[in-house]
C-alpha cells in the first residue's frame, strides 16, 4: 500500500519535472534549475557538515573554480564539445580540492571553517586581480555554448533555455543520485563514523585522514558540478557570484534551514530559500530584511530545521501509531 | 538535612546518566560518593552544582529548592564546588585564581567560621603564599589541586563538593590532600566527596554511598560497609 | 612466540611520567590481565601499544615485527583490536550498524563507493549472525545511545571483535557493570575470544582470575610482578602496593 | 498668451543653436520639444501615477537594494518623468494605438545571477518592451544577453564599458546612449593637452577592477594623443569600497604631481577627495564621478574649487540657452523644492534637468521614446532600424548620433570646471545665478568635439 | 626630515592609523569568541549602525563628543539586548546554530539601517577642532587621523586596566578560558557575557563614529570592516586580544607600506599573509588547540 503511493509520488514528480518547460514556462524553469543547482552546491557541502561534521566557510571555491573552469575553456578552446568543459570544470574543482586536501584533513572543528574561509577569501581577490585570466569582476561571459552532441547521432541546441534545462537536470539530478547513492555505500557509512567518533573509526581499521580527502574530493568536485552548469546556465561566471563570502554562507543557510541531518535537508532549504526569495522580491524590495528574520525564527524555534520539524510533527501525529507497531512487531 | 537530593534523573543528550538519584549531606558531615569509572558520581555533583540540568528530582539545601538553579546562583546558596581535573584558570596568577573564588555582595562577607580570608587560607595552605604571583599553569598537580580547594574555600561555603581530588597524585600528596580536607570539614565544612582511593575515602567519611550504573548501590556508614565485604566486592574492588 | 612484546617503554606527559620501563610480554593464544590501582598507567599503556600515542621512548611489538607509532588502522589490519573503557561507540548510529563497520573492515571494504551498503547481503548476513551472538539481535534498529549500559558495553566489546581480530586488547570491559550483568559479559567475551590472544585491563578481581592465565600488574606507571593469577594472588610486593589498599 | 511667447522663442532658440552648433553632418532627426511638455505639477516619484492597460513597458534594472541601492533612485525619477510626460500628453502612437509608458522597477540588487533573474522576469512575465539599464557592466551584460536571448530592446544608459558592443558582446538588440570608459580618459586629456594646457604631472589613480582599469588606459592613451609631453609621474589601483587613501595620497604628495586623473565613482571617488582635502593637499582632480553634491558640500568651497569634470549632459556657457529649457528646469527645481519628499527632496535630486547625470538620464529617455515614436511601434525590428543612424537633440542643444554599426553613441562632452559660487554665474545663468552656495560647482565649460573623442569600434565586429 | 623619510614616517602612521580602527572591531569580536564561543557575524553591522547613528546625532546636535558618545551605547545596548534576547536563548543548538543568527540579525541591521537613514551616502565632517594638520620635523600630519590613534590606544590602556586591574577583568579572563567553573564559583556568568557584549559592541560602536568623518557613512560600511576585522581575528588567534592588537597593526602596515612599495600586490597582502599564518598555525598567531 504504502509502496504503491510512494510511486505515484515518484511517478507524478519525475513527470512534471519532465514537462516542466511545457508546464510552467521558461521563466521558472530557468528558477527551478536555478534551484536544483544550488541544491546540489548546498548538498555537497553538507556531505561535509552533516554526513563528516566539517564546517566550511568556503565551499564557494569549489563552485567558482567548477564555474570558471568551464567558462575559461569554452572561452579558449574552440570546438569544446558541452560534456568536456563541464568535466574540465569539475576537474579544476577537483584539482583544488587535491590541492587544499593534505592541508585540510589534518584540522577539524573552527580550524577546518577558518582555514576555508582564508583560502575562500584569497581565491576571491585573487579572481578580481587576475583580469586578464578571469576577466576580474566582469567575470567571463557571453562565451559560445556548444550544442550537446553525439557525432553522427544527435545535436542539441543549448541555447534553447527547455533545451538547456533538460542537459542541467540530467547532471545535478544524475550527480544528486550519485551522492544520493555515495552516502549508501560502505564507504558512506565511514563518512558518518567519521563525523560521531573519528577515533574510533581509525580503531576499526579505517583510515581517517584518506576517508577525509576523498569525502573532500568528492564535495569539491560535485560542487564543481553545479558551479559548472552555474556558469553555463547564466553563460557568465564573474568573482563575486562565485567567490564572494556570501556563496559560501547561502549553502549553510540552506543546510540549516532544510535540515541538517538528512541527505535531502539541503534540498528542502534550497526550496525554501528559492521560494521565499519568489515570493518576497514581489512584494518588497527588502528581501534581505525577510531573509534575516526567517534565520532568527529558524534558529530560534526550528534548530533541526524544516525537516527537523516534520520530523517532530511526525513523531507527533504518528508517534502513537509506530510505537504500538513496533510493539506488535516485538511480541 | 544540610543538602538532600531526591530521585535525581539526568541525561546527557540520549543517554540517562543517573537514575533516580539520591544523596543526603548532614550538617558537618564528610559523606564519600564511591563507585567505579562512569557509575555518574561526577553527574551527581555536576547535577547539584547545576552544571548538569536534571530532568527530574529535587536538590534542597538548607532547606532551600535549588533544582534547575543557574551555577552561581547554587553557589551563592553556600555550596563550592571543586571540579575534577581541578579546572583552575590557567591563565591567571594563583591569587587571582583565589579572588575567582571570593563572592561579592554583603550576604557572602559575613558567615561566622567559615569566614575563609587569604591569611587563613596561607595559615593553610602555606607554600601557596610563596607564590602568589606565579601563573596557574605553572603549578604542579598537587598544588593545582589544592589551589582548586582553596579557591572554593574563598567562597565561604557550607558544603564543598569535592570530585577525585588525589586522582593522579603521587603518594605524598595524596596523604596531604587528604589530611587537609580533613582539617576543612574540622573548621566547620560539610564535605561532599567523590573518591576513587578507597583508602581515603573511608578514612574520612563518616557515611558512604556506592553507586552501581547510575543509581544507588550501597548507603550506609563506613562501618557498615567495612562490615559487608561482599558488598565492596560488588560495586568497587579496588 | 610472542604475540605482542614492549621493550623499556617509557610514556609521560609534559614532564608527568606515566610509564616507566615497561616490558611487557604476551603469548599467542593466552589470555593477559593487566591490573593495578588508578592511576597506574593501564590505560596510557593500551593507548601506547594500540596507536593513540607514540611512546617517549620504547619499542612495540606484534609477532617480531616493530610496530611503534604505527596508527590503529594500521594494527587493526595487522590483526589487533581493541575496545575502550569509556563506551566509545558511534552513538548516533543503530547497534547493527555499528557492528557492520567491523565487518565490513575485516571483509576489507573500505573504499567501496560502487555497491550500496544494503544491498550487501553477505555482510548484512554476517552482521546479523554478530548481533545474535552477542544477544543484541533484539536491539538491532536502536540508535547506541539508547541502549541499556550492559548492552552498550557488550557492542563495545563486540565492536573490537568484529574485525576479527588475532590480538584482543578490552580496556575495564565490565566497568560499572552489575554482578549479572559482568557475568553474561565475562561468558560474552570468553565466547567471543575463543582462539584468540587477548589482553585485558580489569578491576574487577573475579573477572581477572577468572579470565586470565597471566596477569601483570602495573603499578606507578612501572611493572610490579607478571605471573599466573596464583603467583600474583601470593606475592607481597604486590599485596603491598595494591590489594593491601583493601586491608581496611 | 505668455506661454506661446515662450514657445515661440524656445523654437527660435533651437532652430537658431542648430544652425550655429550643430555640425552639418549631422541632420537632426528628432529633438527634445519643451514646447509640448505638459503640466508637470502632480509629478511625484514616491507616488507615481502608473497607467493602466496596455502600455509600453519600461523596466529599470538597477539596484534598489544592496549596498549601491541608492543608485537606482537616481535612475528612476529622471525616467519616470519622462514617463509622466509622455502619459500626460496622451501617450505614444504605436502599432496604431495609442498607448502611455509604465516604468516598473526591477532590482537587481547589484548581484550577476539576480540580474539575469530579474530581467528574465521582466521579459518574460512582465513582457516589458525595454530593458533600460544599468549601473555596472557586468550587470549590462547580464542584460544585454538577456535581451539578445529574448530579442528585447535594451539601452545602456549608465554603465560604460566599451567592450560592452565589442565583437564578443554585441547585440544588434542593445544600444548605448551613455558615454563611455575609454571616451572619458581621452577627453579628459584631450582637455589638458589641447585646451588647458597648464598642468603637466598627472597621477592616475583608479579603482582596481575592469572599470577602473579601462578609465585609466583611455586616458593614457589620450595622452599620447592629444598631450605627448604630459608626464605620468604615477599609477595606483585601490580596493573597491571603504578605501583608507591616505597611503596613496603620501605617495601622490611626493610624486609632484598637478593634478590627479581618477575614474572613481561615489562613495570612492568622494573619500578620495575629501581624504585628500583632510591632509592638506589641495591639488585638482579630474573625473566624471566626483560631482555628488552631498560630497561637494562637506568639503566646502575651497575644497572643491579645481574639480575638472567630464560630463555627459553639458554644454558651452551659458547652460541655460532657451526658454524651454529654463522652463523644464524650474518645473523639475519646484517640485523637488516644494513638493516631493524623501529620498527625492535631497541634494542629489536638486538640480535635475539643469545638467548632469540625472539630466542625463531623463534626456537618454526621451531619446528612447522619440525612436518608438517615430518607428511607430514596439517591434524590436522597427525600434533597431529607427534607432541605427539616428540622431536626437537633447534639450540643452547637444546631439547624440547612434552609430548604426555598434550601436554606440557619438557625441560631445564637456569639461567643467569647477568654481566658487560667485564665478558660477558664467555658467549658470539663471536665477540665483549659481549651482550650489556651499561648494564649487560648474564654472568654465569646454567643449571637446565628438570627432575627437569618436567612441571605440572594434574592428572585429562585423555586421 | 627629508621628505621621503617623512614618506615613509607618514606611510607607518597610516598604517597605525586603520589598525587601530581595525582592533578596535576586532577586539570585540575576538573578546566574545573568546568567551562565548560566538562567532558573532553581526559585530561590523554594530560598527556600521553606530556610525549611522552618529550621523543623527551629529545632525541634532553638532556635537562630535556627544556623538562619540552617545552613538556607540545605543549600539552596545542593541547589542545586550541581541545576546540577552537572541543569542541566550539558541545556546543549546550550538555554535553553527549562532553564527547563522548572527547572519539573521547582520542582515535585519543592515535593512533597517537603509530603511531609517536611506541609502544615500551620508557625510560627516571632522569635527573643527580636529581639522587641519600638525607639523613635526618637516612631517605634516592631519590630527583627526592621530586623534584615532589616540583614541584607540586610551580604549585599549582602558580595556588593558579594565581586564588586568579590575574584577570584571579578572573575571573575563577566567571565562575565556574555563566559563563553566566560574559560573560554578558564583560569579553571575551570564550577565558577565552581557557586560562583554557590551563592550565588545561598544568598542566597534566607537570605531564607527571615529571612522565615520573618514570615510563616507554608507549601508556597505559593514561588509568591508567586517571581513577585515574577522580576518584579523583568525590570523591573530581566537579569543586572543594580544593576537589582534599585533595583526591589526600588521594588517595596517601592511596595506600602508604594500601600497607604498607593491601597489599592485596591496589588496592582496592581507589575505596571503592569513593564509600563510593558517597553514603553519591553523588555529592562528595566538590561538590554542581545541
Amino acid at each position: 500500500m504504502k509502496k504503491t503511493v510512494q510511486w505515484i509520488i515518484l511517478a507524478v514528480a519525475a513527470g512534471i519535472l519532465m514537462f516542466f518547460p511545457a508546464l510552467f514556462g521558461i521563466y521558472f524553469t530557468n528558477v527551478f534549475l536555478t534551484f536544483v543547482i544550488f541544491a546540489l552546491f548546498a548538498t555537497t557541502l553538507n556531505l561535509l557538515l552533516g554526513f563528516t561534521g566539517l564546517l566550511s566557510f568556503g565551499h564557494a571555491m569549489f563552485f567558482g573554480v567548477g564555474g570558471y573552469g568551464t567558462a575559461i575553456a569554452l572561452e579558449r578552446i574552440e570546438g569544446l564539445p558541452l560534456i568536456l568543459a563541464v568535466l574540465i570544470g569539475v576537474m579544476a574543482a577537483v584539482a583544488l580540492a587535491l590541492i587544499l586536501c593534505p592541508i585540510m584533513v589534518r584540522v577539524s572543528g573552527t580550524a577546518f571553517a577558518m582555514l576555508h574561509l582564508a583560502f575562500g577569501q584569497l581565491i576571491y581577490v585573487l579572481a578580481l586581480k587576475l583580469r586578464d585570466i578571469t576577466g576580474g569582476e566582469d567575470g567571463i561571459g557571453g562565451f559560445d555554448i556548444p550544442p550537446f552532441s553525439i557525432p553522427g547521432v544527435v545535436s542539441v541546441d543549448m541555447t534553447d533555455p527547455s533545451n538547456f534545462y533538460y542537459f542541467g537536470m540530467i547532471v545535478l539530478v544524475g550527480s544528486l543520485a550519485i551522492l544520493w547513492f555515495f552516502t549508501k555505500t560502505p564507504f558512506g557509512s565511514i563518512m558518518v563514523g567519521i563525523r560521531d567518533n573519528a577515533n574510533r573509526v581509525d580503531y576499526m581499521g579505517f583510515k581517517v585522514p584518506q576517508s577525509k580527502a576523498v569525502i573532500y574530493l568528492f564535495a569539491g568536485g560535485f560542487a564543481g558540478v553545479a558551479g559548472s552548469i552555474y556558469a553555463l546556465f547564466q553563460n557568465l561566471i564573474s568573482a563575486s557570484d562565485a567567490f564572494h563570502i556570501l556563496v559560501s554562507f547561502v549553502p549553510v543557510m540552506m543546510t540549516m534551514v532544510g535540515g541538517i541531518g538528512s541527505f535531502f535537508g539541503p534540498v528542502v532549504g534550497a526550496g525554501i530559500f528559492g521560494i521565499l526569495e519568489e515570493l518576497t522580491s514581489r512584494y518588497t524590495e527588502q528581501v534581505e530584511l525577510v531573509m534575516g528574520l526567517i534565520l532568527i525564527l529558524v534558529i530560534m524555534y526550528a534548530p533541526m530545521g524544516f525537516l527537523g520539524i516534520v520530523q517532530i510533527l511526525k513523531e507527533k501525529w504518528f508517534g502513537k501509531m509506530s510505537q504500538q507497531a513496533g510493539a506488535e512487531e516485538a511480541s | 538535612m544540610l543538602l538532600d537530593v531526591k530521585k535525581l534523573n539526568t541525561y546527557y543528550g540520549e543517554s540517562h546518566v543517573l537514575q533516580d538519584m539520591s544523596v543526603a549531606v548532614k550538617d558537618g558531615e564528610i559523606v564519600a560518593l564511591l563507585g567505579r569509572n562512569g557509575m555518574g558520581k561526577t553527574t551527581t555533583l555536576k547535577s547539584i552544582i547545576g552544571l548538569a540540568k536534571p530532568k527530574s528530582g529535587t536538590v534542597l539545601f538548607q532547606g532551600k529548592d535549588i533544582t534547575g538553579f543557574a551555577p552561581y546562583k547554587v553557589a551563592r546558596t553556600g555550596i563550592g564546588y571543586v571540579p575534577e581535573d581541578r579546572r583552575i584558570f590557567p591563565n591567571l596568577s594563583v591569587l587571582d585564581n583565589l579572588k575567582m573564588g571570593i563572592k561579592h555582595g554583603k550576604e557572602f562577607q559575613t558567615g561566622g567560621q567559615n569566614q575563609w580570608t587569604f591569611e587563613r587560607i596561607f595559615k593553610h595552605f602555606p607554600y601557596m603564599k610563596a607564590r602568589t604571583n606565579q601563573r596557574g599553569a605553572l603549578l604542579s598537580g598537587g598544588e593545582q589541586q589544592m589551589l582548586a580547594i582553596a579557591r572554593t574555600l574563598m567562597g565561604n561555603p557550607d558544603l564543598l563538593l569535592v570530585d577525585e581530588p588525589t586522582e593522579g597524585l603521587a603518594p605524598v600528596l595524596v596523604e596531604e590532600v587528604r589530611d587537609m580536607l580533613e582539617e576543612i570539614n574540622k573548621a566547620g565544612v560539610s564535605i561532599l566527596l567523590v573518591e576513587h582511593n578507597l583508602k581515603v575515602a573511608l578514612s574520612l567519611a563518616n557515611r558512604v554511598y556506592l553507586m552501581g550504573k547510575a543509581h544507588l548501590g550501597f548507603t550506609g556508614t563506613v562501618e557498615e560497609l567495612k562490615a559487608q565485604p561482599e558488598i565492596r566486592v560488588k560495586y568497587l574492588e579496588v | 612466540m610472542n604475540i605482542l612484546e614492549t621493550k623499556a617503554l617509557y610514556h609521560d606527559f609534559s614532564g608527568l611520567k606515566v610509564l616507566f620501563d615497561v616490558n611487557l610480554e604476551v603469548e599467542e593464544g593466552e589470555r593477559h590481565a593487566v591490573i593495578g590501582p588508578n592511576g597506574a598507567g593501564k590505560t596510557t599503556l593500551f593507548n601506547v601499544i594500540t596507536g593513540t600515542y607514540r611512546p617517549s621512548e620504547g619499542q612495540v611489538f606484534f609477532r617480531g615485527k616493530e610496530i611503534t607509532g604505527f596508527a590503529p588502522h594500521k594494527l587493526v589490519r595487522l590483526g589487533m583490536g581493541r575496545s575502550f573503557q569509556i563506551t566509545s561507540t558511534f552513538f548516533r548510529q543503530t547497534a547493527f550498524q555499528n557492528i557492520r563497520m567491523g565487518i565490513l573492515s575485516k571483509r576489507g571494504i573500505r573504499f567501496n563507493m560502487f555497491r550500496m551498503l544494503d544491498k550487501m547481503d553477505d555482510v548484512t548476513k554476517e552482521t546479523d549472525e554478530v548481533l545474535k551472538r552477542i544477544n543484541l539481535d533484539g536491539e538491532r534498529d536502536i540508535p547506541a545511545s539508547a541502549l541499556s549500559y550492559g548492552k552498550s558495553r557488550s557492542l563495545e566489546i563486540s565492536m573490537a571483535l568484529a574485525t576479527d581480530p588475532d590480538l584482543v586488547m578490552l580496556d575495564e570491559p565490565t566497568a560499572g557493570m552489575s554482578v549479572d550483568e559482568t557475568h553474561t559479559a565475562v561468558e560474552l567475551i570468553r565466547k567471543l575470544t575463543e582462539g584468540k590472544t587477548m589482553v585485558i585491563i580489569e578491576h574487577d578481581m573475579d573477572v581477572v582470575f577468572s579470565l586470565a592465565d597471566r596477569i601483570t600488574v602495573l603499578h606507578l606507571g612501572a611493572i610490579l610482578a607478571t605471573g599466573k593469577p596464583d603467583e600474583i594472588r601470593d606475592n607481597q610486593a604486590v599485596k603491598d602496593a595494591y590489594l593491601g589498599e583493601l586491608e581496611v | 498668451m505668455k506661454s506661446t511667447k515662450m514657445i515661440f522663442s524656445a523654437i527660435i532658440a533651437i532652430c537658431c543653436f542648430c544652425l550655429v552648433a550643430v555640425p552639418q553632418t549631422l541632420a537632426v532627426n528628432d529633438a527634445f520639444d519643451p514646447g509640448k511638455m505638459a503640466d508637470m505639477s502632480d509629478f511625484d516619484p514616491s507616488n507615481p501615477v502608473t497607467p493602466s492597460g496596455d502600455t509600453i513597458k519600461i523596466a529599470i534594472v538597477a539596484s534598489f537594494s544592496g549596498p549601491a541601492a541608492f543608485v537606482g533612485e537616481i535612475f528612476y525619477a529622471p525616467v519616470l518623468w519622462a514617463a509622466h510626460d509622455i502619459n500626460k500628453r496622451g501617450g505614444i502612437m504605436v502599432d496604431g494605438k495609442r498607448k502611455k509608458v509604465q516604468v516598473i522597477r526591477a532590482d537587481h540588487m547589484s548581484q550577476v545571477p539576480q540580474a539575469k533573474k530579474i530581467t528574465e522576469r521582466m521579459v518574460l512575465q512582465e513582457k516589458v518592451d525595454v530593458l533600460w539599464g544599468t549601473n555596472g557592466s557586468h550587470l549590462m551584460k547580464v542584460i544585454n544577453q538577456v535581451a539578445k536571448k529574448y530579442k528585447t530592446i535594451a539601452q545602456c544608459t549608465a554603465a560604460l564599458s566599451d567592450d560592452l558592443y565589442d565583437h564578443k558582446n554585441f547585440t544588434r538588440y542593445s544600444f548605448m546612449t551613455s558615454f563611455q570608459t575609454d571616451q572619458i580618459g581621452r577627453a579628459a586629456a584631450y582637455y589638458y593637452g589641447q585646451i588647458r594646457k597648464k598642468e603637466k604631472k598627472f597621477y592616475i589613480l583608479c579603482q582596481d577592477y575592469l572599470f577602473g582599469h579601462a578609465m585609466a588606459n583611455g586616458f593614457k592613451k589620450g595622452l599620447k594623443q592629444y598631450f605627448p609631453e604630459a608626464e605620468i609621474v604615477g599609477e595606483d589601483y585601490h580596493k573597491l569600497f571603504l578605501t583608507d587613501f591616505a597611503p596613496y595620497l603620501t605617495k601622490i604628495k611626493a610624486s609632484g604631481a598637478e593634478v590627479v586623473y581618477t575614474g572613481d565613482w561615489i562613495p570612492d571617488a568622494a573619500n578620495l577627495a575629501k581624504q585628500a582635502r583632510q591632509m592638506g593637499m589641495m591639488l585638482p582632480f579630474a573625473h566624471t564621478f566626483l560631482d555628488e553634491p552631498n560630497f561637494l558640500h562637506e568639503v566646502g568651497i575651497e575644497g572643491t574649487k579645481g574639480l575638472i569634470q567630464i560630463g555627459q549632459y553639458a554644454t558651452t556657457n551659458p547652460n541655460f540657452k532657451n526658454a524651454g529649457q529654463i522652463m523644464v528646469y524650474r518645473a523639475w527645481n519646484n517640485l523637488w523644492k516644494n513638493k516631493w519628499t524623501k529620498p527625492f527632496n535631497t541634494y542629489t535630486f536638486k538640480h535635475g534637468p539643469g545638467g548632469g547625470n540625472i539630466g542625463s538620464y531623463m534626456m537618454q529617455t526621451y531619446w528612447l521614446l522619440s525612436v518608438i515614436e517615430r518607428a511607430g511601434s514596439t517591434d524590436p525590428e522597427k525600434i533597431i532600424k529607427t534607432w541605427e543612424g539616428d540622431t536626437y537633440q537633447l534639450l540643452n542643444g547637444k546631439v547624440m548620433t547612434m552609430r548604426a554599426v555598434d550601436h554606440k553613441a557619438i557625441q560631445d562632452l564637456h569639461a567643467i570646471e569647477y568654481v566658487p559660487p560667485e564665478e558660477q554665474k558664467v555658467n549658470f545663468n539663471i536665477e540665483p545665478y549659481r549651482w550650489y552656495d556651499g561648494c564649487s560647482g560648474g564654472g568654465p565649460v569646454s567643449r571637446i568635439p565628438a570627432d575627437k573623442i569618436m567612441p571605440l569600434l572594434d574592428p572585429e565586429l562585423k555586421r | 626630515m627629508d621628505p621621503v623619510t617623512a614618506m615613509y614616517v607618514a606611510q607607518g602612521i597610516h598604517g597605525l592609523a586603520y589598525g587601530m580602527i581595525l582592533f578596535l572591531v576586532a577586539s570585540g569580536l575576538t573578546l566574545i569568541f573568546g568567551m562565548m564561543g560566538i562567532l558573532n557575524l553581526a559585530h561590523a553591522s554594530f560598527f556600521m549602525l553606530s556610525a549611522y547613528i552618529s550621523y543623527t546625532v551629529l545632525q541634532v546636535t553638532g556635537n562630535f563628543w556627544l556623538a562619540l558618545l552617545i552613538a556607540p551605547v545605543v549600539s552596545a545596548v542593541i547589542g545586550i539586548l541581541m545576546e540577552r534576547f537572541l543569542l541566550r536563548r539558541v545556546h543549546a543548538s550550538g555554535h553553527i546554530g549562532e553564527l547563522i543568527l548572527t547572519v539573521g540579525v547582520a542582515l535585519v541591521i543592515l535593512e533597517s539601517v537603509k530603511v531609517f537613514w536611506g541609502t544615500e551616502n551620508l557625510p560627516l565632517p571632522v569635527p573643527e577642532f580636529l581639522q587641519g594638520l600638525v607639523s613635526v620635523a618637516g612631517l605634516e600630519y592631519p590630527i583627526y587621523r592621530l586623534f584615532i590613534i589616540a583614541l584607540a590606544l586610551v580604549l585599549l590602556a582602558i580595556l588593558t586596566v579594565i581586564l588586568y586591574k579590575t574584577r570584571l577583568g579578572m573575571v573575563v579572563r577566567a571565562a575565556v578560558s574555563d566559563a563553566d567553573m566560574v559560573n560554578a564559583l558564583g560569579v553571575n556568568v551570564p550577565l558577565v557575557f552581557m557586560a562583554v557584549f557590551g563592550i565588545g559592541t561598544w568598542m566597534a560602536g566607537i570605531a564607527g563614529v571615529a571612522i565615520a568623518p573618514i570615510l563616507t557613512v554608507f549601508p556597505g560600511l559593514a561588509d568591508q570592516m567586517g571581513m577585515d576585522a574577522f580576518m584579523v581575528v583568525v590570523t591573530g588567534g581566537f579569543g586572543s586580544l594580544g593576537g589582534a592588537f599585533l595583526v591589526s597593526t600588521i594588517f595596517g602596515l601592511l596595506s600602508s607600506y604594500g601600497v607604498q612599495f607593491v601597489s599592485a600586490l596591496a589588496p592582496v597582502l592581507m589575505f596571503i599573509f592569513m593564509a600563510i599564518v593558517l597553514v603553519i598555525k591553523p588555529m592562528g598567531l595566538f590561538g590554542e588547540r581545541e
